[in-house]
């Protein structure tokens, strides 16, 4: 009924993504806001489409609501073409069985048929929790190159940070000789970035055997990946170069946002030859007020801007009120940071309200251990007047606090 | 009786009096408030008041109004069985007339009008800039049980263009209706140029002008029909601007950097939507200045801006000084330059170090794609 | 995030549909062919966007790829809202927990969430297989100006088949005084249509009181139906009246499609003022050749029509050659009939193929305690040169036979 | 550089010999086949292609083709960063005037061409129906070096209309090129008039061409490159049809009952796309006769139809007798009228017992919304 397809996205949503705390409570992961209008899951929606790929699952089954009203009819990435287009994809039940993802390769596996209804030549794999703009089409032209059966997107990364990551060992035409899931002694610093792209014929043939070891996590880290190396099946690097950024914590969501601000950061979002896209919210310009201070900083549509705010994000529908001070922070949509309110090294949720005078955070150095001490206020939680949030306190929506 | 609208919006309207504003586009299609065109007002109105079948009569330079509206997707108006149909200037493919005043154009169309399942038609000029709920409108209009009702405000006719003024009894029906071209700076209560009706009485007063040669709606149908007692003034208390020529453009401008005119025009639970262009937000740079001013995405700030409206893509390099002005999209304002009471339009350079002044009474216009 | 929506509709896709067989061994009931070139599912999104109800959830836990793939951005049904639109909707995980649909209940008490993010004041509750036309927007004015909590779409059937359905019984002013599901003595004739539309908020009252009865079924008509009459609760019938055919056996599905051929059955797909949609194929229009007959039919678009076809439903791009006789059947789309097969009182599913000189069916004069016996060949199934398919027998995929 | 096309689709074309056919429409609208308009092969051509960034050069009468392409939703083409841009006659609002020929159409769009970033371009005459794989042609057209290539297919000149002639050599470059206007039962190679070439060559041609006042595409660009010996000659082998008068529409309209061209325009894996109607299917009744005709969607048929061709939503009543004709959309053919070699336009009543009768050679046209 489809037309072929050349290559279809597969976009592992994940779990409930713990690690983000309040902010993903209520949704998925991909669906948090980011850099004052955008959603984590938009840089992967607008890459994929950019680099001329026009279906794409998305594979989640965790809270799907916020994220298929947010993608919806596809519109606003161009996902809205006759034939293919954006899908979230929840578990089902065939007429033999149905169970939840048991990992990332088990959650492929579970849509096999999704993409076989492409007929595709090729998968695209990605991860719903990376900030980058990427050209997967030039990968795929490499992957097709190489004659590769897999092919994954690595990134240079200092050696001290390269235990944290999947290792690949690759040879001078970039085959792969080696993969070590996060080791101790890294033979090398190319680190697997989490996007593959591979021949579906043969990654049909070892989703299958996967499934069947009883013994399998399940997953592309440990086992199709190494399973695939052991059987000398023809794998390749693919070398990323730019701006590239896990989001996957507080700190490092935070972090991300920050490095908007920053020209050298490497993340330009103006560049027109490579939109990322947005779900837009139908609102005005916004207003900024006789007694309010800008200072290196983003301030999206919709807002009433009246205090004083340096080196932060604001984002859609934000009031700042006057005499409020926001320095280093994040504002998600619609917050309200009400008079005289001090926000420092801090991210407040999205429908979020800052009573008079309360204390968000505290300015910070730097990174401990390579974490900052973010403060967090939860989407929709009230702070009372006065109250206090310190740095890296979190505050959800049941009180808490 | 079913109680849907339709609407009809004429996209004309004094080209002539905006100083090359709309050399390339029509007054519906001026940009207003940093991201909006007029037709966004009309349209969301529409749209938000669940008239979804939309006739847009077009007269000339009509080809930015269609850029921008394309199908209506942004309005949610891409629709099978309603949305958008436009009618350009000619009835039909053969002749090269346009048409001369709205009983001609509603007449070229009344095919449209007679075919659409509605039974009441909504009728709106296209130069006006307000968020009005017509489903209150309506009810008031069947209450009545008015012929027709017109939508009116309060406001002083501060330039020379032709408005109409309405007087109305103690119910509320029209008792006069006449025409002044002349400023003046007592409240009246002016007519919006936009009409509530049922598709029957429109239908029919429209065959019977037409076939008398009449030509203008509001002398040769409405002034006659004052004197029958059904017309209804309704009046809109919120915000509501018409536009006609550059002082008004200017005034009305100005008149959204107050809060609570933001919250009539945008605060409450019908949007105003607009093209979708996919800007990135505006950043501020380490030197910028900004007080009671509208911002659009998009811009770079990194001089002084006060009390003025800039749209999208606006670039304010160091050491300007921008004042009571508006800059449209695309605009880029050069290190040290100076605007006070300045209107430029879409993608204008202002080069270094140059200063333009003009008067509250008198901005001055830059014209598109100029660089001075 | 979204706007307001009056009334929110969500469609009970429903399990397997065990009871249509093969043709459900791969799709989900509502996307099975019907009528030349529609689904079954295009008669429920039709009513439900040509009732101004823009916004539909289609629950289903079963095959959900070829209902999301088939309604896609939802563009064919003028479903391609910028807010709002139509959503599949499977089972997912919450924060908490996370389970298969337990019945039609528990289906909607999942999906809670996805109601509340428009904020309906209103929930219309649909079956998905079901054919007829009806402007939901009718009974929606009437539950309004009842003020009811619920109102029940009903049918006035004869007495002799009341027995097969839930069973109202109203006072003079429709209100409903009693229930009863499926009576051995019916007091009325008044049968559920399967069709609700409750007062958002009354529902969600009842669904939570029901999950938390262990007890319970979980199902509308055994339990919540039940319940809120026991309460009191406002509920209404509201009386429909033209065609409505429930298609849930292949029986009735041949049935429901004999019917287009039929103009008093009161099926009328022409009426321009009450389209229903179908996604479209793409085909050109279709070919009658020297040999052909055609009869009291109805032909779709990219067929290549060259033998003699009486009083049956040939669907998009079917092929049938020469000398092949088709009797009172349904083709389904994409299906052969090779030269000189009869084909009679016979379902021919998608893609299959009917070798030269098969016998498929033979002719009934009726149908035996209300039951055709209808042969059917599965979809993509190929029935060899000269085989046969007894009346009533069902060929799947396997073999079988 | 980067192997992607983008297209120009030239909607003008022979309007004067229809014979009313193109009172209402371009030629590049006309319906064909039953369900398609002519434009609809070129676009999905283009769009199977992977050629999405499309400009469509109107002329006059343009508001059916508008009508019918609409964002283009149907070909999935309505893209944000492609898509369908209309090009309308006049180049600025201001002017007037219609442009000339291709030389100088190409030139108002000059800057649409440069900022697309495809690398190559496919150049198409709105009056052809072919299916065809761009990308096969552009393969060959790098691998041989060409400057320009030029599609074409073998067949004869029935008419009187201007072709152009290609000649070539061993190697498949072209030779010879010129224009002839006497028909002629001779198989020829004929130009398709739709050529692919580098976005950078085509750039050079028009502006030098441009700036010496030159008009015609073919004749002061494309004759005279012939020396030079870098055009290629790419022949289609499968059906492709140009049409221009009445004659060759009824011709090649004919020639799709036969199989094997059904199997080259519509049998392989890219499907031609036309704007959706939701017809529901075709309707046989107790009386039907249909011998060897294409039927579309939506007809309800009582009577006898051979070697013809219906449209969507026509009605054949009790003992009509269709045979040899073309009955457009809507089309109502009453209870024992008869046709024979006619070609009735959309919503076109032939009356209760009438008979109209045709040659081969000169099929009668009954135009648009008339009742005969």
């Amino acid at each position: 009924m489809a037309s072929d397809k050349q290559c279809v996205a597969m976009l592992l949503a994940g779990g409930q993504g713990t690690r983000l705390g309040v902010l993903t409570k209520e949704v998925a992961k991909p669906a948090v806001p980011f850099g004052g209008k955008y959603r984590i899951i938009d840089f992967t929606l607008s890459n994929t489409i950019n680099s001329d790929i026009d279906t794409i699952g998305v594979l989640t089954q965790y809270q799907p609501f916020e994220l298929n009203q947010y993608i919806g009819n596809g519109q606003p990435w161009d996902f809205d073409r006759l034939d293919g287009g954006a899908f979230v994809l929840p578990p089902y039940q065939t007429a033999k069985s149905g169970e939840w993802y048991k990992g990332t390769a088990n959650a492929i596996y579970q849509n096999i048929n999704f993409a076989d209804r492409y007929n595709p030549e090729y998968v695209l794999i990605l991860s719903g929790d990376h900030i980058y703009k990427m050209d997967y089409s030039k990968m795929l032209n490499s992957h097709i190159k190489n004659g590769a059966d897999c092919t994954i997107a690595v990134l240079d990364v200092p050696i001290e940070q390269a235990s944290r990551f999947g290792i690949m060992s690759a040879d001078s035409n970039n085959r792969i000789t080696e993969f070590e899931e996060k080791p101790k002694h890294p033979k090398s610093t190319k680190a697997s970035m989490g996007i593959y792209i591979f021949t579906w014929a043969k990654l049909k043939e070892y989703l299958i055997k996967d499934e069947a070891d009883k013994n399998s996590y399940n997953d592309f880290g440990k086992n199709i990946i190494p399973n695939m190396l052991r059987d000398g099946q023809k794998m390749y690097t693919y070398d990323f170069v730019g701006y590239w950024k896990d989001v996957g914590t507080i700190s490092s969501l935070w972090e991300a946002n920050m490095d908007l601000l920053d020209p050298q950061s490497g993340i330009n979002l103006s560049d027109r030859r490579w939109i990322i896209y947005a779900r837009n919210a139908a609102e005005p310009p916004h207003y900024v007020g006789a007694n309010a201070k800008l200072f290196n900083s983003v301030v999206s549509e919709g807002g009433e801007i009246d205090g004083d705010i340096r080196n932060s994000i604001v984002s859609t529908g934000v009031v700042v009120e006057k005499g409020a001070v926001i320095k280093d922070s994040v504002l998600m949509p619609n917050c309200v940071i009400r008079k005289g309110a001090v926000v420092s090294h801090a991210i407040v949720g999205w429908n979020a309200e800052v009573g008079e005078n309360c204390i968000i955070g505290e300015e910070q150095k730097g990174p401990i251990n390579g974490e900052w001490k973010i403060a967090v206020v939860g989407p929709n939680v009230s702070i009372k007047k006065g109250d206090k949030v310190a740095a890296g306190e979190m505050i959800g929506a049941e009180g808490g606090k | 009786m079913n109680t849907k609208m339709m609407a009809i919006l004429f996209a004309s309207g004094n080209e002539n009096k905006f100083n090359d504003l709309t050399i390339h586009r029509t007054t519906t299609s001026m940009p207003f408030a940093g991201r909006y065109r007029l037709v966004d007002f009309a349209l969301s109105s529409f749209v938000n008041s669940g008239a979804t079948r939309i006739g847009i009569i077009t007269r000339n330079n009509y080809s930015s109004l269609m850029d921008h509206i394309r199908m209506g997707r942004d309005w949610d108006l891409n629709r099978k069985n309603s949305g958008i149909a436009v009618f350009p200037p000619f009835g039909l493919n053969t002749s090269k007339e346009m048409y001369k005043g709205k009983i001609e154009a509603l007449h070229t169309i009344l095919d449209f009008i007679e075919k659409a399942p509605e039974d009441y038609v909504i009728l709106s000029n296209g130069n006006t800039a307000a968020n009005i709920d017509y489903t209150k409108v309506l009810e008031k209009h069947i209450e009545s049980g008015a012929d027709l009702t017109i939508l009116c405000h309060k406001a002083q006719c501060v330039n020379s263009s032709k408005r109409v003024i309405v007087g109305r009894d103690k119910k509320g029906f029209v008792n006069d209706l006449y025409s002044v071209e002349i400023p003046s700076q007592d409240l009246k209560l002016v007519s919006l140029g936009v009409y509530v009706v049922a598709k029957s009485i429109l239908l029919e007063w429209v065959q019977q002008a037409y076939a008398r040669g009449f030509v203008d709606f509001e002398t040769d149908i409405l002034f006659k029909e004052v004197k029958n007692g059904k017309l209804l003034a309704y009046e809109i208390t919120e915000f509501a601007a018409i536009i006609d020529d550059v002082k008004t453009y200017y005034a009305e401008s100005m008149k959204v950097l107050d809060y609570n005119i933001r919250e009539q025009l945008f605060g409450g639970k019908n949007k105003i939507f607009t093209k979708v262009k996919d800007s990135v937000p505006t950043i501020y740079g380490d030197k910028a200045v900004v007080v009671n001013s509208l911002i659009a995405d998009g811009c770079t700030i990194n001089g002084t801006v006060i009390n003025s409206i800039l749209f999208r893509n606006v670039k304010v390099e160091d050491g300007v000084v921008i004042r009571d002005s508006i800059v449209m999209e695309d605009g880029t304002i050069m290190e040290n330059s100076q605007l006070s009471h300045v209107i430029t339009d879409k993608r204008v350079t202002v080069q270094s170090g140059r200063e333009l002044k003009g008067l509250q009474t008198y901005p001055i216009v830059v014209v598109k794609n100029k660089v001075v």
